[in-house]
């Protein structure tokens, strides 16, 4: 491990749905709204297509912080997709902070096509929250460390 | 492994501005698979979209990497670009590296950085692609409508009226549904069976339009373009096609004392009947509860009386097997049972009413030809109380949570026409509030406390209790007036809520579509698809889907029946080729996607495998329906084994831009 | 420190040509443009693409051949499907030579030879046919007997035609499975076509094929009145480490990567029905 | 020969460590034993054995073999091997003693692994006698003394004291250095010990078990033998008793992809799991029984082929205690050769 | 009890109801003892056993033996009830074609608890009225079964059966002061740091043998993802700590909600990593956020991870646990 004196910058892998939280960010984008350059979104149809397996593996390779994005409850483009992400990550992020991985690491929010603000606020917030845990050491791969 | 080619543009300073998109296209170059890599001003106009294009051509690209805007914007863009230069369009993958990067970020060296990592994701994604055929399924030029109320019927005849055939299947003996059993419509007053009737007589007579009554859907196979329905036709015991529906018979069939059910059985009928005069069709039905003939054998007066030769005591249930396009549930609603509130006296007092109850004792073609008489001693009310939200707006478990929405109106229309035809009743109205957001509605209701002097009271009954006099002492609470009342009225009417018809969760079940907790059918979007069902195909035409009036059911009718006309058009489907897919060898059947699914896209068969030895297993899998399945990923995660993927966002695809972000 | 077997060395992809519609031929050399490493006929190498995956080629080229080496496979998994993709230029990792290979220079000298293969099975063998074609004179006549499906699907049909056809005292047979246009050689099953040739008992069988032909024909060349020690055969199995030590690739006591792949069918016989 | 008390032990212990690595066999917090790196206050266990064998110091679970660099066309190959430091495993039984050999017949054996053999030679190993054998314990069978446990030095633990006799050049080199802690000591006391041990080894529950009936030339009659179906029925077909082997050495190679280059590493793999011979096209050993039989063929009747007599086994009894359904190589033996006593 | 199953087997066995019986064999040791599948009265005779030390769960082995032609007899104790139910839920095990025999239970013995004892050398063991006479090479010593049971039986939720065809001996009743989630609170009751120290250690032991997996009556996919190479996650024996870790919680995940906490991982585990309490965490979860449920109970209702309410807890409630 070499020592690194410049600034502690997070890696952020937010999931976005297509539906509201993607297009949120656009709208995020279109409003020039800044966020840290820290978080890139992945772009799946739904929330409830992210597998717990796709978190585990972003903090395997070395990701500070996973955010979820979905529509809100109730606003589902495939109505009731979130409402089982819901539950999958409420039970997985209850299971990692049982074995003692800082549960601020991860987050699901809610953001609307309509919600830029909300969007860019949520990620600011986050990477803030992220950057002061530091490095993410206790769910990563050592083999993938530089 | 790919070919590809990556194309980063400018998009005039959008993107230039803050990335170094020069950077971005030489740091792609020496990705793996990457051949090729440049970048443009616009890649979206005529001359990027031909970079694109001839570079597909010139080195062979199997897949295409754009960093530009959000795909959202430009990805069926580039998808028509590469599919015109003889690429499959979904080897494109877009990263987004303006709205992601150049317009959020100021500082040019983390935005670019940020570019090439986007731009790295959306390589490895591409890599991972495979070219993708979206399927077609023909499109079955035929309509059902389940339930033949004024939404069913509504529906039916715009759909006709497009030039479809449509069919009806209606399991009472005619159509009409509810609102032929009302006297008369708020805000307008006018008469229900004046503005109904009309429209069933045009749909007998529409010959777009088959009329199934006294019939159920008992099964449903298929998907969007292409159902397979079973329709139980119930023995009428009377040939259709031979009556004339003369009533002869409903005159000399000796049992009279039957209930009769279209006047809520506040008075008999016979055996043999014809719901109303203007039934649809106008045809006799037999009550096999009720007939001697059909119960002991003994009797047979109808046959013999019937001109037609129309009488068929050996007729049996039987069953049509019809293909359609689309289905809409039009299922419609009753008022719920009242059993359970004993404090409203609905069961000790026959003078304890329901609204419905109410509306055939005022209808002139009702059990006092339209007096409005007491039920127990058929003497003149003076006294009516109305009690509001009688099971709606309730948590205690006995009712319901949601609103009923017409109780309020039809209240007031019921308080204001007694007013006006028996001007010596006083008419009390109990309400928690008093709702009437529609058009006209509000005016409407003020009309009845301003003009007619109806005492509108806020407050709950307590307690109807039957006196030994035959008057009702209904006891309740004036909130604003902070005081207790004792009211000694002549008859009561309960506003009872309103909820889906019990077929509806059958129903629900055969079609896979998806219904609430009250057994609503939930709606594909509750604000942007309202009168579609998530399941493909499956449409929703009045009550069912939620509470609502005459105006706003015609309205959700004319609705669903564009959408089902919009579907029908189309001689082909061409479906979404990023739909689920499961993995037979790994596929446990065990039905966890099957449970997520919210269009009923996943089917579990028995099938053959070859096993050791020379053996063959028999496992139950998974299998999509591509026609039906819109791709939204649940069953991916609900299944453990891995076998369902979705294409186009499949698992190591997705994991592979998590590498790439991360690496 | 030692030199370890498990680390391979670097090739690259000189030249990939393609034989049949699965089945391509890549010959490598070292980054210096040299054979990797000297072989036996009959005998295998680990190829690699790291990251991919590793597994067990047969070196189809000649021992003589001191300027390159080859490799024709057929594509049928993940490792395969991504070598077809490749580019010349490419570069491998390799190590080896593994296994025992073909006994030319002890148990086959001065024998006729008769050679029979089916499909993707002649790959092993041509390494010894040409060996032989190159040391001529230390054996005696040689017969090929080859079939596959098609006359597409003949590996190395250019060589065959314009090379070993041409060879004194070797006797090349092909067949394929089914008639087709543009053929007019022999059609039917390498097994049947073994009986229907009648070749001396006197000669010596190397054989390679998928599993049921080397069982058919097996049964006929002792019909012939061929013993099983005249006969030869290679085996596949699943291998990793190459040097007998993972402990995949074993039958009875013998592993294939190192005991192997070459067996003579009284040797096998004597072990456990396994493969 | 040599003696230290008792009390002594970590004195010993931390001499030992102040040279090499020292691993000596001490209680987890679940309260199974198992070889951890000696640090000041860690004592030795009560428990007969551990549950993981010592073959781990020799043959890791998981080594990285070797990283590749991948750009563009072109790949590089980095070695990642390195220099073994010496260390000292204190407490090993006669058992794992005898494991070694049998390993390094695989990986010593032509074309020689280096990996294993550059920590074999950096290994010292310290036996110790076995004074309470448990029921599972077997090693007798194959002529085994748990009384001799062998390696480098063995040593035996009575009356307060341990009792060290170097056998080797390692072990001679190992007693130089803890010299100044020991005393020299005639070997009556150790012979003693030997006595004890041999009297209690009669009483094993398994001390009649023998190796008749097996080894390399049974290959046919035992392969084709009814009874592994029976046997093989309730395998669940997990890796327990490789892994807890101490002679099972079959392993995978595989790549990992770190993001940065990839790195082929080599882990520990099972005969027993299903997709052990799995190829893409076609599985030699299809069902649970022809894996399970391979595993004690192996055992029984292979590697004594290849090794002059050899069994594959040591019975260090681990099989017997951990196999999650209780079928162990015992049960295997004892059924197999059933008819013919 | 085991001459009952004996007898009552034999009957089955010879009068056709059912083709073959899946039990327990004898082995070596008293508690050395193997599932096994029976297929005459003779077999059943000379090896079939009921003891405290039938603890293996065997419902698993029906996806395999309930596809064979004829009726399969199974004995299924309480908790193994409950396996078989949710398989059967599962599509997984054909209904028909079992035979389910309940038979009451006590509790079941751990000999690595006994060995935990001080107990080496043991060659023999009998129970009378719960008390263990442990018979060893270096001497007899007398335990009460009470002190040495499994896990899995040391916090048994119920001693009644989900589903039968047939019971022999009595019914139990529901364990009313079962605190099978006394451990799982404990521990969330720890610092993050002292839990992360508590699972390394434990899940550092993890040898990837694969025992509870293959064990464990949920875990029955086609193939695992784990063994899939396909899948991108595959692996074999964990490279590090990372690796434990994703194995251990995405098998927890798997079978959350499927789980019914029969604790069979556990017993299996040779390292003895408390599994269970992986999986009881998240079926406390599951009690406490959307009612209670227990795997295999009943036929019909959804899974908790297959099922929602508009209402559920968001997933930040864990965020804000632990905040006073």
């Amino acid at each position: 491990m070499q020592v690194n004196n410049t600034e502690f910058k997070p890696k952020i892998v937010a999931f976005c749905c297509n539906w509201c939280s993607y297009a949120g960010a656009d709208l995020a984008g279109t409003n020039r709204l800044q966020y840290p350059a820290d978080v890139k979104i992945i772009r799946v149809p739904c929330s409830c297509r992210v597998n717990p397996i796709f978190i585990l593996r972003a903090f395997q390779r070395g990701a500070d912080g996973v955010i979820l994005c979905g529509c809100h409850p109730g606003d589902c483009h495939y109505t009731t997709g979130n409402y089982y992400a819901r539950r999958r990550m409420t039970l997985l992020f209850s299971m990692l902070d049982y074995l003692g991985i800082e549960k601020e690491r991860t987050r699901v929010e809610w953001v609307s096509a309509a919600e830029g603000a909300k969007f860019a606020a949520t990620m600011n917030e986050f990477v803030q929250t992220v950057t002061k845990l530091g490095r993410n050491r206790k769910l990563e791969d050592l083999r993938c460390r530089k | 492994m790919q070919r590809i080619g990556v194309f980063v543009c400018h998009c005039g300073t959008n993107i230039a501005g803050t990335v170094d998109v020069k950077a971005v296209a030489e740091a792609l170059k020496s990705e793996p698979g990457v051949v090729f890599s440049t970048e443009y001003q616009y890649m979206c106009s005529e001359a990027g979209q031909n970079i694109i294009k001839n570079a597909i051509r010139e080195h062979q690209l199997t897949g295409v990497v754009i960093c530009s805007c959000s795909p959202r914007m430009h990805e069926a863009t580039f998808r028509k670009t590469a599919s015109a230069a003889g690429l499959n369009p979904y080897m494109v993958e877009i990263a987004n590296i303006r709205e992601q990067v150049s317009w959020i970020h100021k500082d040019m060296k983390a935005g670019t950085e940020k570019a090439i990592i986007l731009g790295r994701a959306a390589i490895a994604k591409v890599s991972l692609n495979a070219p993708l055929i979206p399927g077609e399924s023909p499109v079955v030029k035929r309509a059902l409508v389940i339930g033949g109320g004024i939404a069913g019927i509504q529906t039916a005849l715009d759909i006709a009226d497009a030039g479809f055939e449509v069919d009806i299947v209606e399991k009472e003996p005619t159509i009409g549904g509810k609102m032929t059993q009302l006297d008369k419509t708020f805000p307008t007053l006018d008469c229900a069976a004046c503005i109904l009737t009309p429209k069933m007589v045009d749909c007998a007579q529409n010959e777009k339009i088959r009329i199934y009554s006294y019939s159920e859907v008992s099964e449903v196979k298929g998907f969007v373009g292409n159902f397979t329905v079973t329709i139980k036709k119930k023995a009428r015991y009377v040939d259709e096609l031979k009556c004339t529906g003369c009533g002869e018979c409903t005159e000399k069939c000796p049992q009279k004392k039957v209930p009769n059910a279209f006047n809520l059985g506040l008075d008999n009928r016979r055996a043999i009947y014809i719901p109303f005069a203007q039934a649809v069709p106008k045809v006799a039905t037999i009550d096999a509860d009720y007939c001697n003939m059909l119960k002991n054998g003994k009797c047979g007066v109808c046959a013999k009386v019937c001109g037609a030769g129309a009488i068929d005591y050996k007729q049996k249930d039987s069953f049509i097997e019809e293909r359609y396009g689309a289905i809409v549930v039009a299922t419609g609603f009753n008022p719920i049972k009242l059993d359970a509130y004993e404090e409203y006296g609905y069961k000790q007092s026959k003078d304890v009413i329901t609204s419905l109850e109410l509306e055939r004792l005022m209808n002139a073609a009702g059990p006092n030809g339209g007096t409005l008489l007491r039920p127990s001693d058929k003497t003149h009310p003076h006294t009516i109380v109305f009690v509001q939200c009688v099971g709606s707006r309730c948590d205690d478990g006995k009712g319901k949570s949601y609103c009923s929405k017409i109780c309020c109106m039809y209240t007031a229309k019921h308080a204001m026409l007694i007013r006006e035809k028996y001007p010596d009743t006083e008419v009390y109205v109990f309400y928690i509030d008093v709702r009437t957001p529609g058009k006209n509605f509000d005016e409407f209701y003020r009309r009845a406390v301003e003009e007619y002097g109806v005492h509108y009271i806020k407050g709950m009954v307590g307690k109807v209790a039957p006196q030994p006099d035959g008057k009702l002492l209904v006891q309740g609470s004036d909130l604003l007036a902070d005081e207790q009342l004792r009211v000694e009225a002549d008859l009561v009417v309960l506003a009872a809520a309103i909820e889906p018809d019990k077929t509806a969760r059958s129903l629900g079940t055969m079609l896979t579509a998806s219904m609430d907790t009250n057994d609503f059918f939930t709606e594909a979007h509750p604000k942007l698809r309202p009168v579609e069902s998530p399941t493909a195909g499956i449409f929703l035409s009045g009550v069912c889907q939620g509470p609502k009036d005459i105006p706003e059911t015609v309205s959700q009718a004319g609705a669903a029946a564009s959408k089902v006309i919009g579907l029908l058009a189309k001689d082909k489907l061409t479906c979404n080729p990023c739909v689920a897919h499961s993995d037979e060898m790994l596929c446990n059947g065990c039905s966890a996607c099957e449970k997520v699914c919210p269009y009923g896209a996943i089917t579990y068969s028995d099938k053959e495998f070859r096993g050791p030895n020379r053996t063959t297993l028999i496992r139950r899998v998974a299998s999509v329906n591509d026609a039906v399945c819109q791709g939204c990923g649940a069953c991916t995660v609900a299944c453990p084994s891995g076998a369902m993927d979705l294409k186009g966002f499949s698992n190591s695809q997705i994991m592979a831009e998590v590498d790439a972000i991360c690496k | 420190m030692n030199n370890e077997t498990l680390i391979p060395q670097i090739v690259t992809v000189a030249d990939v040509r393609i034989d049949t519609p699965d089945v391509k031929t890549f010959r490598v050399l070292t980054p210096d443009g040299k054979k990797p490493f000297l072989h036996k006929p009959g005998q295998c190498a680990m190829l690699s693409v790291p990251g991919v995956g590793e597994a067990m080629f047969s070196i189809t080229s000649s021992p003589t051949n001191t300027e390159y080496m080859e490799f024709s496979i057929k594509k049928c998994g993940c490792l395969t499907n991504w070598l077809h993709a490749l580019e010349v230029g490419q570069q491998l990792t390799i190590r080896g030579p593994y296994g025992n290979g073909f006994p030319v220079d002890t148990e086959l000298k001065g024998k006729d030879l008769l050679f029979i293969a089916g499909g993707i099975g002649l790959a092993p063998l041509r390494s010894v046919i040409n060996y032989c074609r190159h040391y001529r004179d230390r054996y005696g006549s040689i017969d090929i007997v080859y079939g596959s499906r098609s006359k597409d699907d003949l590996v190395d049909y250019q060589e065959i035609i314009s090379e070993w056809c041409g060879t004194e005292g070797v006797n090349v047979h092909l067949t394929i499975d089914r008639e087709q246009e543009g053929w007019d050689g022999h059609v039917g099953f390498v097994p049947n076509y073994v009986k229907e040739l009648n070749p001396d008992v006197s000669k010596t069988v190397l054989m390679c094929g998928p599993p049921i032909m080397i069982k058919f024909t097996l049964a006929g060349l002792k019909e012939l009145g061929f013993k099983e020690t005249q006969v030869y055969t290679t085996m596949e199995l699943r291998m990793k480490c190459g040097v007998g030590k993972c402990g995949r690739c074993n039958i009875g006591n013998k592993y294939v990567c190192k005991d192997g792949p070459v067996f003579r069918f009284d040797q096998l016989d004597e072990l456990p029905d396994e493969y | 020969m040599y003696r230290i008390p008792e009390q002594n032990l970590d004195r010993l212990f931390s001499l030992t460590a102040e040279k090499s690595k020292l691993y000596i066999p001490a209680d987890t917090a679940a309260g199974t034993a198992q070889f951890m790196p000696w640090k000041e206050g860690l004592k030795l266990t009560d428990a007969h054995n551990t549950v993981r064998s010592a073959k781990d110091f020799f043959f890791p679970q998981t080594e990285n073999l070797v990283g590749f660099r991948v750009e563009g066309k072109s790949i590089e190959v980095i070695d990642v091997r390195e220099e073994t430091e010496d260390f000292v495993v204190f407490g090993v039984r006669a058992c794992d003693v005898r494991s070694f050999s049998i390993l390094d017949k695989v990986f010593l054996a032509d074309p020689v692994d280096t990996y294993y053999k550059n920590r074999r030679e950096h290994g010292t190993i310290l036996s110790l006698a076995c004074n309470m054998p448990e029921e599972t314990c077997f090693c007798g069978t194959f002529g085994i003394d748990c009384a001799a446990p062998g390696g480098d030095v063995q040593m035996w633990q009575t009356d307060g004291w341990f009792y060290l006799e170097p056998l080797t050049e390692k072990g001679n080199a190992y007693i130089d250095t803890v010299s100044s802690l020991l005393e020299e000591c005639g070997g009556e006391a150790a012979a003693e010990c030997r006595r004890a041990i041999d009297a209690v080894k009669k009483k094993l529950p398994l001390a009649g078990l023998t190796t008749e009936g097996f080894g390399g030339d049974k290959m046919a009659e035992l392969f084709d033998s009814e009874k592994w179906g029976e046997l093989a029925e309730a395998c669940l077909g997990c890796g327990t008793c490789t892994f807890v082997c101490p002679t099972c050495q079959c392993y995978d190679i595989r790549d990992f992809n770190t993001g940065h280059g990839i790195s082929r590493f080599r882990c520990w793999d099972s005969c027993m799991y299903s997709d052990f011979t799995k190829m893409s096209a076609g599985q030699p050993r299809l069902t649970q029984l022809e894996r399970f039989r391979q595993r004690f063929m192996h055992k029984l009747v292979y590697f004594p082929a290849n090794n002059d007599g050899e069994f594959g086994c040591v019975g260090c009894g681990r099989c017997l205690s951990k196999c999650p359904i209780s079928m162990n190589i015992v049960k295997v033996m004892k059924n197999l050769t059933e008819g013919d006593q | 009890m085991q001459e009952i199953m004996k007898k009552r087997a034999s009957e089955l066995l010879l009068d056709g109801t059912v083709s073959r019986v899946i039990g327990w064999k004898a082995g070596d040791f008293v508690y050395d003892i193997t599932p096994a599948v029976f297929e005459s009265a003779e077999e059943i005779e000379k090896d079939f056993v009921y003891t405290a030390f039938c603890g293996a769960n065997l419902s698993k082995y029906l996806v395999k033996e309930s596809k064979k032609p004829g009726k399969t007899l199974v004995f299924l104790k309480p908790c193994d009830s409950y396996s078989f139910a949710q398989l059967v839920k599962e599509h997984r095990v054909n209904r028909d074609s079992v035979y389910a025999v309940a038979v009451e239970c006590r509790g079941k013995a751990d000999v690595d608890k006994i060995r935990d004892c001080g107990v080496k050398g043991i060659c023999g063991i009998s129970e009378e009225n719960g008390t263990l006479t442990v018979d060893t090479v270096y001497g007899d010593k007398t335990l009460p079964l009470s002190e040495v049971m499994l896990e899995k039986c040391a916090s048994c939720k119920t001693r009644k059966h989900a589903v039968y065809d047939e019971l022999l001996g009595e019914e139990g009743e529901e364990v009313a002061d079962c605190d099978r989630f006394g451990k799982v609170r404990e521990l969330e009751s720890m610092t993050p740091e002292e839990r992360y120290e508590f699972w390394r250690g434990e899940l550092s032991r993890c040898i990837r043998c694969n025992a509870c997996r293959n064990v464990c009556p949920a875990c029955t996919c086609e193939k695992c993802v784990f063994d899939n190479d396909n899948s991108g996650i595959a692996q074999k024996a964990a490279a590090d700590s990372f690796e434990e870790n994703m194995f251990h919680i995405i098998r927890a995940f798997h079978v959350a909600g499927r789980c019914t906490d029969c604790g069979e991982c556990t017993r299996v585990c040779p390292q003895k990593i408390p599994l269970h309490l992986l999986n009881r965490k998240f079926i406390k979860d599951i009690n406490e956020l959307y009612g209670d449920y227990q795997a295999g109970a009943d036929p019909d209702t959804r899974p908790p991870l297959t099922d929602f309410r508009t209402t559920d807890a968001e997933p930040s409630i864990v965020y804000r646990r632990g905040e006073k």
